[in-house]
């Protein structure tokens, strides 16, 4: 933290520090002005003269396009991503902006920095891929492309899309945890409405209410945690709180307040039992929005999880860490076996991606585990910190390659959805033959959700088993070497957890297969044998996503390197 | 001055109401409510925090805690107006076409 | 311990391509398979080559030609236990046996020759040969074999480059890989008419019979293998080796050549795995004298000969009576078995082929006879008792060559018989629709009085079976009776021999009775049918190779009186050695007919008795008779159709009584044993098996299904939580919160 | 030295393959009949390339390799690209004796299996997936990189499972799916025991090729050097326990790939349900890997553990053996019959490799080869069959001799190469393996009731292919009335491609059978040295041997 250049509120370097986050607010400002321009005036009290003040009245040809909103939000999201990228190309500067009153507001690093990366690149896509597939009418309702299209909710969508990825930033960036609530509530606030953006359909009117309502007990939940922790410690300032619970993390009130936060960010990352809503929120939300949902907004809770992980892992309260890797590890398990049982006789392709969601949760969760036991006993540790560095990097890896094939997975079911629905496995019957680029695509992101090589999916579930083992193995290696006996059951027990992870990633390729067999191997249902819906934005963003799964899988180095630099980039206390 | 404490003792017992609350009762408007009183639960405990560590902080997440309640509520009631255009029920039992 | 470091001793040039014996056949094989499928149905090569025929004659002619080279320079006195071809390393491999590196060990394969070996390459090329000249008369003329005669021929070139590598193998592996070779080939010939199911599963049957037998050959080779550290002659036969072994496990030998005599069991057709042989009539004709009298059986027994070395090692001495015994044991059973067998058969081909298990069961006791010898006397220093072991075994392997010839010329005839009145029958019944399917042209029912249609297939006939039977001065009496004098000179010493001595002796009998009854049946009395009235002399192709043979048959004494007995068992005694030819007959007869010691004079004179007399008298006595009038037999056959038609009407009784009795019912089904057999297989083999294959899917791919099922179960159990009511979420969140909480009260 | 060679082995049939179907999967079904001759060809001429390489590499056409006398971890052609330096990752490629006649094998059964299937439908498809297939065999086959190696190994699963789904008979939907979860989750379990062995090593010593995050190498030539130099101290290689749960780990997924039983179900399934091309693949290379693996990791790295599994591998070799052969025997399946024949040969390999001797490891490699050989000719029969009769029932059709001389020829002599006929490539592996274990057991005063196994097999073997060809190829009259599949249209013999096939298969057959020298020696080097190299240290340390 001292190396970081400490940047006011407004003050110099604000601006190039915050770069991606005002491009976002510049194309808000853009989504909310552009759409409206039309041959409006204005008449000058008294006068009858009007002048043109060009909002409102009929709109103009180009401003009432109804793709303008989506391409506003789209350059403005793609914008905010590029932007990153050259920062990341440009090397990374760490800017901490701090109140007036010396309190650490945000943090920009390579951590925030990587994890803007996946918000703006997930919505950049979802957005992208909405263009000429978003659904105001109830799915199936005859109506025409030219009235879809000139329809002025589009701009509230792609609105909402824009304040989604601002809530997202700010919780990469908090160094407060209440500044992280805010954050996160403002992403939610935009989620909710996007789920319930089909308010035609019975659906998706009843995914969004579900997942408002439970949300919101989840988030009421995690405020009244933050409300303990600021009770017991007198800030939310993480490194406050880090510093406190090294001292005395032992109390019931901070490991309870500490839970009730857990609560509120497992709802996010739809860990179990907290993930009721989610399987109901995807199946009623449009693909791109629920796509957004399995990706960047569960990247937004990981990153709560992860910073509270980061408050209790300090070196010396092994006491309290341990009673939460105990509840993180059960939780761990139980989320990815739940997610696998329940995704195995799912018959919705969407709730079956949102349980696998569920599933990959649990096995982010099962890293988190073992980030917490890092140091579990000095006798081995050896390279502990070192290891700690490699599960985060496994699980940020794993966060960023699951835009690719995550989200692009539910934009093939997008697409399908855009034909008459693709509530059942049978809508993706016959893909092979109908489209067979586009079910080579769809066998590419299953294959990488199940884990299979050469799929990135197979790298990150890799990469988060190499740290779980190398966590659990520590420095055993080097002290066989030198003499040293261990047996199996010297390992620390989250071994089992990467055990387990892989017995349900078996469990996994289930249903993952099922989804390929339908499609290359079952006809097509009555009255969908004929060629899918046209839009070279959706292939195009599918496209990417595939390119991204395979190149990341067989060359991934790279975003490997760049992850290892953004786990190292936190604010550890060790 | 009351000693916060009790406040805390008092916002445990509104958060506890609101939880049970929420899932006891099937209206969603009830339910909404249960919630904001969750949130006011936190809001006393924030604010009787802020007066035991005597930290202005304390009083500036009030405020940002209600906001949010505030918005909250709007969404919410949006929401819940849709749902019965669609399904001329809020009651939370009986809209569930969306399950397993 | 390898055994490839052999001494290279080539005799002459030629001597080099020795292994052409076996590498010409095999070529032609793949010759005749091609052209044949190429130029199928092609008149010049139906007519001039015979469907392959004539080039599988040429392919044979040669290997017989370079057999006789090979034999000649053995002759000449290239005599002991050699090699005349340099190995090849044929699989290279390592053992560990505890020590610090590995041990090399590889199989080679070469060639060997000594006496055994000279005797069956000449048994085994001669008969080929005239069984190939025999086939094209018989197979070609046959328009049932029609464009698959090459099938035929280039099978039965591989059958001989089988049965000829396996003779001349540097090694038991090689043996056995020869050995097997042909047990395909005779699967294959058994089974040309594939279209019958009959012939399709008496194929399965000699295939997976002999198959049992050489899995126990395979593990007493291994054993072997692990007893001597290599299967090659030269070093399982080194006395120092043998010596070595017999010093610690005596017993393993024992089990080991007792598992390979099961193999030989298997394939020379012995009791209990005899079954195979009979249902191989289904085959051909020239396949039957082929396989089951000329070459394959005799498989076997060159197997069991082959191990005379251990049974007359000096180290050895007295350790390997028991398996002798067995082995005697066995000839003992299946002589008398077989024998019965042969009482009550119709069809002609099955009489000879139970007679040649039979007498495949004689040559066995003999051996065992000659083993036993080998084994309990001090042979090697005692001139006396080397005598006696020399003249056991020679007269065992006499045997075999005897019954070779006589069996070979047995089949053809019969072949010829069977030939010619499927002819007639079809010659009678031209263009009738009804055909084939009724009539039996193998049954005797359906001959009779055929000698003077056929004269020389009867001669042939009539010769064959006085050298099976052991007709005084004919064929197979020398040999014959010396097996069972041997039988029962050991029988003297060891009492357990008398159960086979006195087999042998009733089987002499036995074969007298049912060697006559066939031939009278078929050649004597008059014709059954209508068809055997019209039957006609055969082609020069047939009558050729009976010619010769019956020539081959009639000088047995010769080769006696050169001394055939005595050379063939040791390196002592060399062909022609001792005494000139004419002193050498004179030997043999005194030592027939004159014998010095009282007990086997009168031992000669009852097998005479009952083997020339009783046996063929009661056979007489039932059937046959005059030939139909005008008819007239060649001189030589005259006395016998004459003491028949006497012996018929002055002693004729009626067996009425015999064949309705059950013992004749039981000696038709073969005693039972093939139908124990089919119920064995059927209730035991075929029910275990499906039973395991049942476990097997639902067992084993059943826990992997329950597993399936089971998950999917619980699935719709988790996915039945998500009751779609928000209320039940938040409960859940509220369940959640509280456990959390809970669960760090209760640490904390 | 050409040692890039061994790259263009593996990229090019993948590439190929990637590059021909992103080339059809657009065409429409007109176009793609158009297509599927070309393709065909193209396919065709590149695998022979392929197969002219590993030819000229045996005789030193390419390079120099001596392939005979390639000591224990060395290895010809090799090379190494750096792929993900963070983990220590390469793309590391080489070839030893037990790995070439592996890779040679993949690169004749290539041309053969497309010749053998050469009128498969949707061929512009089929083939370029058959091509895949052989390049991540290939990849298996050189890899020297745990994570190459294990990347590889799943990836053979994707085309075969194509190949089945798409191409496959009626249950092959079920039947792909299972194929594809089973090894896999056998794979997963063998890759915690990869990574686990990974992080167990040192990575205090400078490692070579580590990598920077973990400090610990993916290299298997590396790994082999530590653990043969701690193994041969006189130590246990990461001690007792984790060698021995290491060497179980590992032993599972190769178990389930080879397969042994219990773990067999998988492959009736597959083989039943898998078009010819697949099946002969399948059984020719695929199950190979297992047996491949187990040298190339476990056997190699945790030879004490290997010494206290021998029991257990024994039993489960024996148990395959005679399992798979008596199930074989209650079949009435032709396809499923054979299948089944395949996991009791694996079980050969197994029992070769338990007995601890260099003839028994020999037999095994030497078994993996001729079966290679000999079972994708038992597949492309299996395959004509039902591809002319339309049935896989034993007795569907009777009396092929007569109608069908070229298949029936095939059979027979497939059956009998399979059944251990000597002078075929089986005969030898089986007699070696038959030797070695009665070796084995008198050395070690085992019990002489272990050989009833092999001896009973050796019966029913026969048994159950002498009854299916009774019930085949021979029995005409009556019973031959072609199956109803046929609506009564005459009974074609197997086309020329078919032919052509068939006799390459049977050519080589005989050659090794014949000559098995060609590919023991090499073998039988190998063997002798992992052997002195790495057993003979370990076992003087327990007893006195024999």
């Amino acid at each position: 933290m001292s190396n970081a250049t400490i940047v006011e509120p407004f003050g110099d370097g604000f601006v190039n520090a915050l770069c991606p986050e005002l491009i976002l607010f510049a194309g808000l400002l853009l989504l909310i002005l552009l759409p409206n321009l039309g041959r409006g005036t204005f008449r000058i009290p008294g006068t009858q003269l009007r002048l043109p003040w060009l909002l409102g009245g009929k709109r103009f040809k180009l401003s009432s396009d109804p793709r303008l909103p989506a391409w506003i939000a789209t350059f403005t999201l793609g914008g905010a991503f590029l932007d990153v990228l050259y920062i990341f190309s440009q090397g990374l500067e760490r800017v901490s902006i701090v109140s007036e009153s010396g309190k650490e507001l945000l943090l920009i690093n390579g951590f925030s920095r990587i994890f803007e990366l996946i918000f703006f690149g997930a919505l950049a896509l979802a957005a992208f891929s909405s263009m000429n597939r978003l659904q105001v009418n109830g799915i199936g309702s005859k109506i025409s492309e030219r009235e879809l299209y000139n329809n002025r909710r589009q701009a509230d969508f792609y609105i909402l899309m824009v304040t989604c990825a601002l809530g997202m930033s700010v919780v990469a960036l908090a160094q407060d945890l209440f500044v992280l609530f805010i954050g996160l509530e403002l992403a939610s606030f935009s989620t909710y409405v996007l789920v319930a953006f089909l308010k035609e359909s019975k659906v998706g009117v009843e995914s969004g209410m579900k997942y408002f309502i439970v949300g919101s007990v989840a988030s009421g939940v995690g405020l009244y945690g933050l409300s303990m922790l600021y009770l017991w410690a007198g800030s939310l300032q993480f490194s406050v709180l880090s510093a406190a619970f090294a001292e005395s993390g032992t109390t019931a009130l901070p490991l309870i307040g500490i839970g009730f936060v857990l609560v509120g960010f497992g709802f996010k990352v739809s860990a179990a039992p907290f993930h009721f809503a989610a399987p109901d929120a995807y199946a009623g939300a449009t693909s791109p929005v629920a796509g957004v949902l399995a990706t960047a907004s569960k990247a937004m809770g990981m990153i709560g999880l992860i910073r509270m992980l980061l408050i209790i892992a300090a070196p010396e309260s092994s006491d309290g860490s341990a009673v939460w890797l105990v509840c993180l590890g059960v939780m761990a398990a139980i989320t990815m076996t739940w997610g696998n049982l329940a995704a195995l006789g799912s018959d919705n392709p969407k709730r079956m991606l949102a349980y696998s969601s569920v599933a990959h949760a649990g096995y982010m969760l099962a890293a988190l585990t073992a980030v917490g036991a890092w140091n579990w006993d000095a006798a081995v540790a050896g390279d502990a910190s070192a290891a700690a560095v490699a599960v985060m990097t496994a699980l940020i890896f794993h966060l960023v390659v699951l835009v690719a094939f995550k989200l692009g997975a539910f934009l093939v079911l997008s697409i399908l959805e855009s034909e008459g629905g693709a509530s059942s496995l049978s809508s993706l019957g016959g893909l092979a033959k109908r489209e067979p680029l586009l079910a080579v695509a769809m066998f590419i992101f299953m294959i990488s959700l199940a884990g299979v090589p050469p799929m990135a999916g197979f790298l990150s579930k890799l990469l988060v088993i190499m740290g779980i083992v190398r966590i659990a193995v520590g420095d055993m290696g080097a002290e066989i070497a030198d003499g040293g006996i261990y047996v199996l059951g010297d390992m620390h027990w989250v071994w089992w957890l990467a055990l387990l992870m892989l017995i349900n990633s078996a469990i996994s390729v289930f249903y993952y297969l099922r989804v390929v067999v339908v499609m290359f191997f079952d006809e097509p249902e009555e009255g969908r044998e004929g060629p899918l819906p046209r839009g070279w934005q959706v292939r195009v963003a599918i496209l990417a996503c595939v390119l991204t799964t395979v190149l990341v899988g067989v060359a991934g180095d790279s975003l490997i390197r760049l992850c290892e630099m953004a786990a190292q980039s936190l604010n550890y206390n060790w | 001055m009351i000693d916060p404490a009790w406040v805390s003792g008092l916002s445990a017992l509104m958060f506890v109401i609101g939880l049970g609350g929420a899932f006891t009762r099937k209206n969603a408007i009830i339910v909404l409510m249960c919630i904001e009183l969750m949130l006011n639960a936190a809001n006393m405990q924030f604010a009787a925090a802020a007066v035991h560590h005597g930290d202005t902080t304390g009083w500036v997440y009030t405020l940002f805690a209600i906001a949010i309640a505030a918005s909250e509520v709007a969404i919410g009631l949006a929401i819940f107006l849709a749902v019965y255009g669609q399904h001329e029920t809020i009651s939370l039992d009986d809209v569930n076409v969306l399950k397993n | 311990m390898s055994g490839t470091e052999v001494t290279t001793t080539v005799h002459s040039d030629w001597m080099q391509y020795a292994p052409l014996i076996i590498l010409l056949p095999m070529m032609g094989f793949a010759v005749i398979l091609f052209l044949g499928r190429v130029f199928n149905g092609h008149p010049f090569w139906k007519k001039n080559l015979k469907e392959g025929g004539i080039i599988a004659l040429l392919v044979m002619g040669a290997s017989f030609i370079l057999s006789l080279l090979l034999i000649s320079e053995f002759l000449k006195g290239y005599s002991g236990l050699d090699e005349i071809f340099e190995q090849i390393a044929w699989v290279n491999t390592g053992i560990w046996n505890g020590g610090s590196t590995t041990e090399p060990v590889s199989f080679g394969f070469g060639i060997y020759v000594d006496h055994i070996t000279v005797m069956l390459l000449f048994v085994a090329a001669f008969l080929c040969l005239l069984i190939n000249v025999f086939s094209i008369g018989y197979m070609n003329t046959d328009p049932i074999n029609d464009n698959r005669n090459h099938r035929f021929y280039a099978e039965f070139v591989l059958f001989c480059a089988g049965m000829l590598g396996m003779v001349l193998a540097d090694s038991f592996l090689w043996l056995f890989i020869f050995w097997e070779i042909m047990g395909l080939c005779s699967y294959l010939l058994i089974g040309f008419y594939y279209e019958r199911p009959s012939a399709a599963s008496a194929a399965k049957k000699a295939f997976l019979t002999t198959r049992i037998g050489d899995v126990f050959l395979m593990i007493g080779l291994v054993m072997l293998w692990d007893l001597f550290g290599s299967l090659d002659y030269a070093v399982v036969f080194d006395t120092q080796n043998i010596e070595i072994v017999a010093e610690n496990s005596a017993g393993t030998l024992q089990w080991a050549l007792g598992l390979m005599f099961i193999g030989a069991v298997g394939k020379s057709a012995q009791f209990p795995l005899h079954v195979w042989l009979p249902d191989a009539m289904e085959g051909p004709t020239p396949v039957s004298a082929l396989i089951h009298a000329a070459t394959m059986v005799n498989a076997g027994l060159y197997l069991v000969a082959r191990m005379f070395p251990f049974f007359g090692a000096e180290s050895l001495h007295g350790d390997l009576d028991d398996l002798a015994f067995i082995i005697a044991a066995v000839g003992g059973i299946t002589a008398v078995m077989a024998a019965g067998i042969a009482f009550v058969q119709m069809d002609l081909k099955k009489v000879l082929a139970y007679s040649t298990m039979s007498q495949l069961a004689y040559i066995f006791t003999g051996l065992g006879c000659a083993l036993y010898l080998a084994n309990t006397l001090d042979w090697h220093n005692d001139s006396d008792a080397h005598y006696i072991v020399v003249v056991a075994f020679g007269a065992a392997l006499f045997h075999l060559f005897n019954h070779a010839m006589a069996k070979g010329m047995l089949f053809m005839a019969s072949g010829s018989v069977i030939h010619e009145v499927h002819h007639a029958h079809h010659h009678l019944h031209h263009g009738d629709e009804h055909d084939d399917d009724d009539f039996d042209a193998q049954s005797m029912e359906n001959m009779g009085g055929l000698a003077s249609k056929m004269p020389i297939t009867a001669t042939a006939m009539l010769v064959g079976s006085a050298s099976i039977i052991g007709l005084p001065f004919i064929g197979g009496f020398w040999s014959k009776e010396g097996i069972i004098a041997n039988a029962w000179r050991v029988a003297l010493d060891d009492p357990r021999f008398l159960f086979p001595a006195m087999c042998v002796l009733l089987g002499a009998a036995m074969t007298g009775f049912y060697m006559s009854r066939m031939w009278l049946k078929t050649f004597a009395g008059k014709p059954n049918t209508e068809v055997a009235a019209h039957v006609k002399p055969t082609n020069g192709w047939i009558k050729t190779p009976l010619f010769i043979l019956i020539f081959v048959t009639l000088s047995s004494i010769l080769l006696a009186g050169m001394g055939f007995t005595h050379w063939a068992a040791d390196t002592e005694y060399s062909f022609l050695s001792e005494k000139n030819i004419l002193n050498g007959i004179l030997y043999e007869m005194e030592h027939a007919f004159a014998n010095s010691d009282a007990f086997f004079f009168i031992l000669t004179y009852v097998v005479i008795f009952l083997g020339a007399v009783v046996g063929p008298g009661i056979a007489m006595a039932l059937y046959g008779g005059k030939l139909a009038d005008g008819e007239e037999a060649k001189p030589w056959m005259r006395p016998v159709i004459r003491l028949n038609t006497w012996v018929n009407k002055r002693f004729h009784f009626d067996n009425t009584a015999f064949r309705e009795s059950s013992l004749a019912t039981a000696l038709e089904n073969r005693l039972y044993i093939d139908e124990y057999y089919d119920k064995a297989m059927v209730n035991i083999v075929a029910g275990f098996s499906n039973k395991v294959a049942e476990a097997d899917t639902e067992v084993i791919d059943g826990t992997i299904k329950a597993i399936e099922s089971g998950s999917q179960s619980l699935s719709s159990i988790v996915r039945s939580l998500t009751t779609g009511s928000a209320r039940d979420y938040i409960l859940m969140v509220a369940v959640g919160t509280l456990a959390i909480s809970l669960l760090i009260w209760g640490v904390a | 030295m050409q040692d890039w060679i061994s790259m263009p082995l593996v990229g090019f049939p993948l590439v190929a393959s990637i590059v021909l179907l992103a080339f059809v999967s657009n065409a429409n079904e007109s176009m793609r009949n158009r297509l599927s001759n070309p393709i065909r060809m193209a396919t065709l001429i590149f695998s022979l390339v392929l197969l002219a390489i590993t030819t000229g590499m045996f005789f030193q056409y390419f390079g120099n390799a001596s392939w005979e006398g390639i000591s224990f971890n060395n290895y010809e052609f090799t090379h190494r690209y750096t792929w993900i330096e963070s983990l220590g990752i390469h793309w590391t490629v080489g070839l030893d004796a037990l790995s070439f006649p592996m890779v040679w094998l993949t690169t004749f059964l290539l041309p053969v299996t497309i010749i053998a299937t050469w009128n498969e439908k949707n061929g512009a498809v089929y083939f370029p997936i058959i091509l895949g297939m052989g390049g991540a065999l290939i990849g298996v086959f050189v890899a020297l990189d745990l994570f190459m190696f294990y990347v590889f190994w799943e990836l053979t699963l994707i085309p075969m499972f194509f190949l089945i789904l798409m191409w496959g008979g009626a249950d092959r939907k079920y039947a792909s799916q299972k194929f594809f979860i089973y090894t896999f989750t056998a794979s997963v379990i063998m890759l915690l025991g990869l990574i686990t062995l990974y992080f167990f090593q040192d990575p205090v010593n400078p490692l070579e090729y580590a990598g920077s995050m973990t400090g610990r190498t993916f290299d298997i030539p590396t790994i082999t050097q530590h653990a043969l130099m701690e193994n041969s101290n006189g130590n246990w290689y990461l001690g007792t326990n984790i060698q021995k749960v290491l060497f179980a780990m590992l032993m599972l997924g190769f178990l389930v790939k080879l397969p042994a039983v219990p773990f067999h179900t998988w492959l009736p399934d597959a083989h039943v349900q898998a078009p010819t091309g697949g099946s002969m693949l399948l059984a020719g290379v695929m199950l190979k890997m297992g047996a491949y693996g187990m040298f190339r990791l476990p056997i190699s790295l945790f030879p004490h553990a290997l010494e206290y599994f021998q029991l257990a591998l024994m039993i489960i070799g024996m148990v395959s053996l005679v399992w798979g052969a008596i199930v074989c025997l209650g079949q009435t399946n032709l396809k499923k019959m054979v299948a089944y024949s395949s996991v009791s040969h694996m079980g050969v390999i197994l029992i070769g490799i338990a007995t601890m001797q260099p003839m028994g490891w020999a037999a095994a490699l030497f078994m993996m080869f001729a079966h290679g050989i000999i079972s994708p000719m038992l597949f492309a029969v299996c395959g004509a069959f039902k591809h002319h009769y339309h049935s896989m029932e034993i007795g569907a059709m009777r009396g092929m001799a007569k109608h069908s001389p070229w298949l029936a020829t095939s059979m027979m002599f497939a059956w009998m190469a399979s059944l251990g006929l000597p002078l075929l490539a089986g005969f030898v592996a089986e007699l070696m393996m038959l030797i070695a274990l009665w070796y084995f057991l008198a050395a070690e005063g085992w019990s002489v009731f272990w050989m009833v196994g092999p001896a009973l097999v050796l019966a029913i073997t026969a048994a159950y292919y002498l009854w299916s060809m009774q019930r085949t190829i021979f029995e005409g009259g009556d019973e031959t009335q072609p199956p109803t599949s046929l609506n009564g249209q005459p009974v074609p013999d197997i086309a020329s491609p078919e032919k052509l096939a068939m006799l390459i298969l049977a050519l080589f057959t005989i050659v090794f059978g014949v000559m098995p020298w060609i590919a023991l020696d090499m073998m039988h080097d190998w063997t002798i040295q992992i052997f002195e190299g790495l057993i003979l240290p370990i076992l003087g340390d327990f007893n006195g041997g024999a």
